[in-house]
């Protein structure tokens, strides 16, 4: 049953020893880290069913539970853990000069994302998230032009910033409480968390843990690095590690911060990352750069998501994520090959039809057209705000709106281009095989997600549903009161 | 004690607005181990013996010797 | 403009920090995880020094991640500053004394780091610190010698085994039916120099793994100039 | 409050050191002085969770001749910290690195320059001309040559 550790430590053994094993064998090197990333697919695949009917906890050296660092695996944590792990095995970064470093890159960031997702303890959780802040550099800076080394450090002072002031929040929540345990901390949190010192707290780890999730003022770095790392890792970043963050997020504000002053929080980046984010997007004129701004609006929307209160936040929220899982590495696949001007895009159509076609389907889905996933994943944010009848709510769905006729805006304006009668004097290039399959495959799945809609609403709602629970949070993992060493 | 601790804490504050006014950046590094050592003080001050030697051997020693190496490297080493 | 929010900011952040202050409770009595490993401690790791017991036993994946983001960060650095040419200018020659100092000091700080990691269960030190003399070790002969340099190859699997070490004592455990990372074999007396169970033997990867990663890292940030 | 209580002053010692550090990152431009601003933030920070579980009059949480103290300080933050500064110096040394390939390529450690030669970088491989393009410096083109080689492929 505790096969769930493989699916952390089966990377990162196999990224240490990646070197060693080059030097006895170049193909088993190769082809070792797909394999290792397979075997944890499977073990994550083999324990999903069972976890829907209860979560599960885990002790990592056996240790009880406030005492040692807790693993918590619940659907909500092993979907992103899987995504994380698929994600990889699907975008596994090729690097023509150096494939071991990036080979073992990937795997650390398969394990780490997993890890990330199923921690269960607060400075675990840091270390991961700086495990995987490292790796991220590692990745973008692999491409080994100028521009990417540039867009590497200035993302690399955004987060040691952030990292530092989240080491600060954690630093404040361990004094008012004692413990690191997350279930613990869910129940000590109502009585000495709910202060001025445990919003402050709040604050200091959403600027640290925003970093990675796009969050509206630390996002400086999101159009950078998105423009000059290989669309693979942009794909990466883009759709599954700014997931990661969110995830933590979300858990910190279920399980230990309850305060109506962080929705609040929330809401106004929410917002100002929505309308920051896609007006930059329509100012945009490379494609690479506009589908980073699109995705900080992207993110954006979830953070206003995750400030409706109740169960109704989350599984929104829930819905964008997998929503945007989808479809943002498929369309950074896509614009691999037509990265660059909007300009030089004209009548790229023609050679690639099938490119273009399914571009034209993404974005439909991105600014929500009825039919499409997107609409509906948008209608669960819209509804409940709504439904709530308070001014700010109000003004987000406001910016949502406008910000969908801003995407409908600019994405036509790339459509039109690649439906353009007049070609351009460049000549395209066509995508490569499987850089296009990859693309089909993502955004295929999310197309045919139309057809099984309620289904999938139900099955997101029960993870939502099982994730907001707090009670079988802290029964699962069951810490032992802190009792005896009390001091003075 | 107290007062001990108090100009410990004084003198390395001083120092860290030093790290970030002094034109030289081998004036700052110095500036920057007088802060590690007195943070390493405080360290001890606090009963953490041990995260008194990590800080000795980790911030005011290997930082820095690779802010001295990157310094060189940069062509920052003398006084501008 | 940018000075003035700047200033703006940090206004904001100093009656943010006077607000705790002023709601912080300093004499906090609050029971806490770390008291209940103290009282346990013993008993469960065999170690005499609570801060190895946590380091290594009770939070040991953070230590195993924290020498995973070492060992990444030294790969990355050797990527970003890449190797050294074969044609690049060596630095001056660093005369008798330094030559001579570092040959006398590169045994004895061997033996130092060595004593600091195996004693890090009894007394303050550990694998960090002693890994950090390691480094200073290997790196000194290359300050006295400029022609001479680390063979990274080797740095880079040694490095990756020691890591692997870790994991795989963890992996045992798993196979002796525990969870992942307990610690193993007997825990000895309270104190004495082989006791703990694996404790030691991790410590000892630690340092070796922290030493060749630092070692690593200064060598190429010492030899940054003469990349390509 | 009393100004001679260690609890004071060694917290004004950690805010101090968090504040000096964002402003430190916060007004300068120069990479170097940005790194060491983040050096300070970290300590400050280390400095934080090291004292959440302070209380005077605790030793060490070391066992000495098999004697057991009455009250020994919480070993926890003290194996965080102690992991903290570990990851500060592996980032730190990241940092200086990627600085030095900057500096080469760019010429320059200034953040502001150092972000608009980027964008035009940037610009330039997308093939956008910039109509601001004269007050900056053309880009080493070897680089972006090699970008555009690298993504044809």
């Amino acid at each position: 049953m505790n096969l769930l550790v493989l699916m952390i430590a089966l990377p990162l053994l196999t990224a240490f020893l990646l070197s060693s094993i080059n030097r006895i064998s170049t193909l088993a090197a190769r082809w070792i880290g797909p394999l290792v990333l397979l075997a944890t697919a499977v073990i994550g695949l083999s324990v999903w069913p069972q976890l829907g009917a209860a979560p599960l906890a885990l002790q990592w050296g056996g240790f009880q539970a406030p005492l040692g660092i807790t693993l918590y695996a619940d659907q909500f944590a092993l979907l992103f853990a899987l995504a994380m792990t698929i994600g990889t095995l699907l975008l596994w970064p090729r690097s023509a000069e150096n494939q071991l470093r990036s080979s073992s890159l990937a795997l650390l960031l398969a394990g780490t994302g997993s890890g990330l997702a199923l921690s269960g303890d607060l400075f675990n959780i840091y270390v991961f998230y700086e495990l995987m802040t490292v790796v991220s550099y590692g990745l973008i800076a692999g491409r080994g032009t100028s521009g990417s080394f540039a867009s590497t450090l200035r993302y690399l002072v955004i987060s040691g910033f952030g990292a530092a002031l989240a080491l600060a929040g954690i630093a404040l929540v361990y004094q008012a409480t004692g413990t690191l345990n997350l279930a613990q901390l869910a129940q000590l949190a109502p009585e000495k968390l709910n202060n001025l010192q445990g919003f402050a707290a709040f604050v200091l780890m959403l600027i640290g843990f925003g970093v990675k999730a796009e969050l509206f003022p630390v996002n400086m770095w999101v159009p950078e690095v998105y423009a000059t790392a290989s669309s693979r890792v942009s794909a990466l970043l883009a759709g599954v590690v700014s997931k990661l963050a969110l995830l933590i997020i979300m858990r910190l504000l279920i399980l230990v911060f309850h305060q109506p002053e962080a929705l609040t929080v929330l809401l106004v980046l929410g917002i100002l990352g929505v309308a920051s984010g896609e007006l930059a997007a329509w100012r945009a004129r490379d494609l690479n750069r506009m589908l980073a701004f699109s995705s900080i609006g992207q993110l954006g929307v979830m953070f206003i998501a995750l400030s409706i209160p109740g169960n109704a936040g989350i599984f929104a929220a829930l819905a964008v994520m997998v929503h945007h899982l989808f479809l943002k590495p498929s369309m950074f696949l896509l614009a691999e090959r037509w990265g660059g001007s909007i300009e030089k895009l004209a009548g790229a159509a023609r050679t690639s039809p099938i490119a273009a076609a399914l571009f034209v389907l993404l974005a439909l889905s991105l600014i929500g057209v009825p039919p499409l996933p997107g609409f509906w994943a948008k209608l669960l944010v819209i509804m409940p705000m709504l439904a709530l009848d308070q001014p700010l709510y109000y003004l987000a769905v406001f910016v949502m709106l406008a910000a969908a006729s801003l995407e409908a805006n600019y994405l036509f304006r790339v459509v039109m281009k690649l439906y353009d009668k007049q070609p351009a004097a460049t000549s395209h290039k066509v995508h490569a095989t499987a850089d296009l399959a990859t693309a089909l495959f993502l955004g295929g799945g999310l197309i045919a997600a139309v057809f099984m809609l309620v289904p999938l609403a139900d099955r997101l709602d029960s993870i939502a549903a099982q994730a907001t629970d707090v009670s079988t949070y802290i029964q699962t993992v069951a810490p032992q009161q802190l009792q005896s060493g009390r001091v003075q | 004690m107290e007062a001990v601790v108090l100009v410990v804490v004084i003198v390395m504050l001083l120092s860290a607005v030093a790290v970030m006014l002094f034109k030289d950046f081998l004036a700052a590094l110095a500036a920057m181990s007088v802060v590690s050592l007195g943070l390493s003080f405080l360290f001890v001050v606090v009963r953490a013996p041990d995260v008194a030697m990590t800080e000795a051997a980790i911030g005011a020693g290997l930082s820095s010797l690779l802010f001295a190496l990157a310094l060189r490297r940069l062509g920052l080493w003398r006084s501008q | 403009m940018r000075r003035f929010t700047a200033a703006l900011f940090l206004l904001g952040l100093g009656v943010m920090i006077a607000a705790i202050y002023q709601h912080m409770d300093f004499s906090n009595t609050a029971v806490n995880a770390g008291q209940a490993i103290n009282a346990v401690a013993a008993e469960e790791t065999g170690a005499a020094n609570f801060v190895t017991s946590v380091v290594l036993a009770y939070r040991g994946i953070d230590t195993l991640l924290e020498l995973t983001i070492l060992f990444t960060a030294a790969m990355i650095g050797g990527m970003v500053l890449g190797r050294r040419r074969v044609d690049a200018p060596r630095d001056p020659d660093a005369g008798f004394i330094l030559r001579t100092g570092a040959d006398l000091l590169f045994p004895l700080l061997l033996v130092v780091g060595l004593y600091i990691i195996l004693h890090g269960h009894l007394t303050p030190g550990g694998g960090f610190q002693g890994g950090v003399i390691l480094a200073s070790a290997f790196f000194l002969p290359l300050l006295a010698r400029p022609g001479s340099s680390i063979n990274q190859d080797v740095i880079s699997i040694v490095e990756g085994l020691a890591g692997a070490t870790f994991i795989i004592i963890g992996l045992l455990a798993m196979f002796d039916g525990k969870e992942f990372l307990t610690p193993l074999l007997d825990k000895g007396e309270l104190g004495a120099l082989i006791s703990a169970g694996t404790l030691p033997i991790l410590y000892l990867a630690v340092g070796i793994k922290v030493g060749s990663e630092l070692a690593g890292l200064l060598a190429h940030l010492a030899e940054a100039e003469a990349l390509d | 409050m009393d100004i001679l209580d260690i609890n004071i002053i060694l917290y004004s010692a950690a805010f101090g050191l968090m504040l000096i550090g964002i402003g430190g990152i916060v007004i300068s431009n120069h990479l170097i002085r940005i790194i060491f601003g983040i050096a300070l933030l970290e300590a400050g920070a280390n400095l934080l969770l090291l004292l959440s579980t302070y209380h005077e009059g605790a030793s060490a949480p070391i066992i000495v001749d098999g004697s057991v103290p009455a009250m020994m300080a919480d070993p926890v933050p003290q194996a965080l910290v102690l992991t903290a500064i570990v990851i500060g110096v592996g980032i730190l040394a990241l940092a200086l690195s990627l600085a030095i390939r900057v500096q080469r390529a760019y010429g320059t450690l200034d953040m502001r320059e150092v972000r608009l030669k980027l964008e035009q970088e940037i610009s330039e491989n997308a093939g956008i001309e910039m109509p601001s393009s004269s007050h900056a410096p053309a880009v080493t083109t070897a680089n972006s040559a090699a970008a555009q080689q690298e993504s044809g492929s």
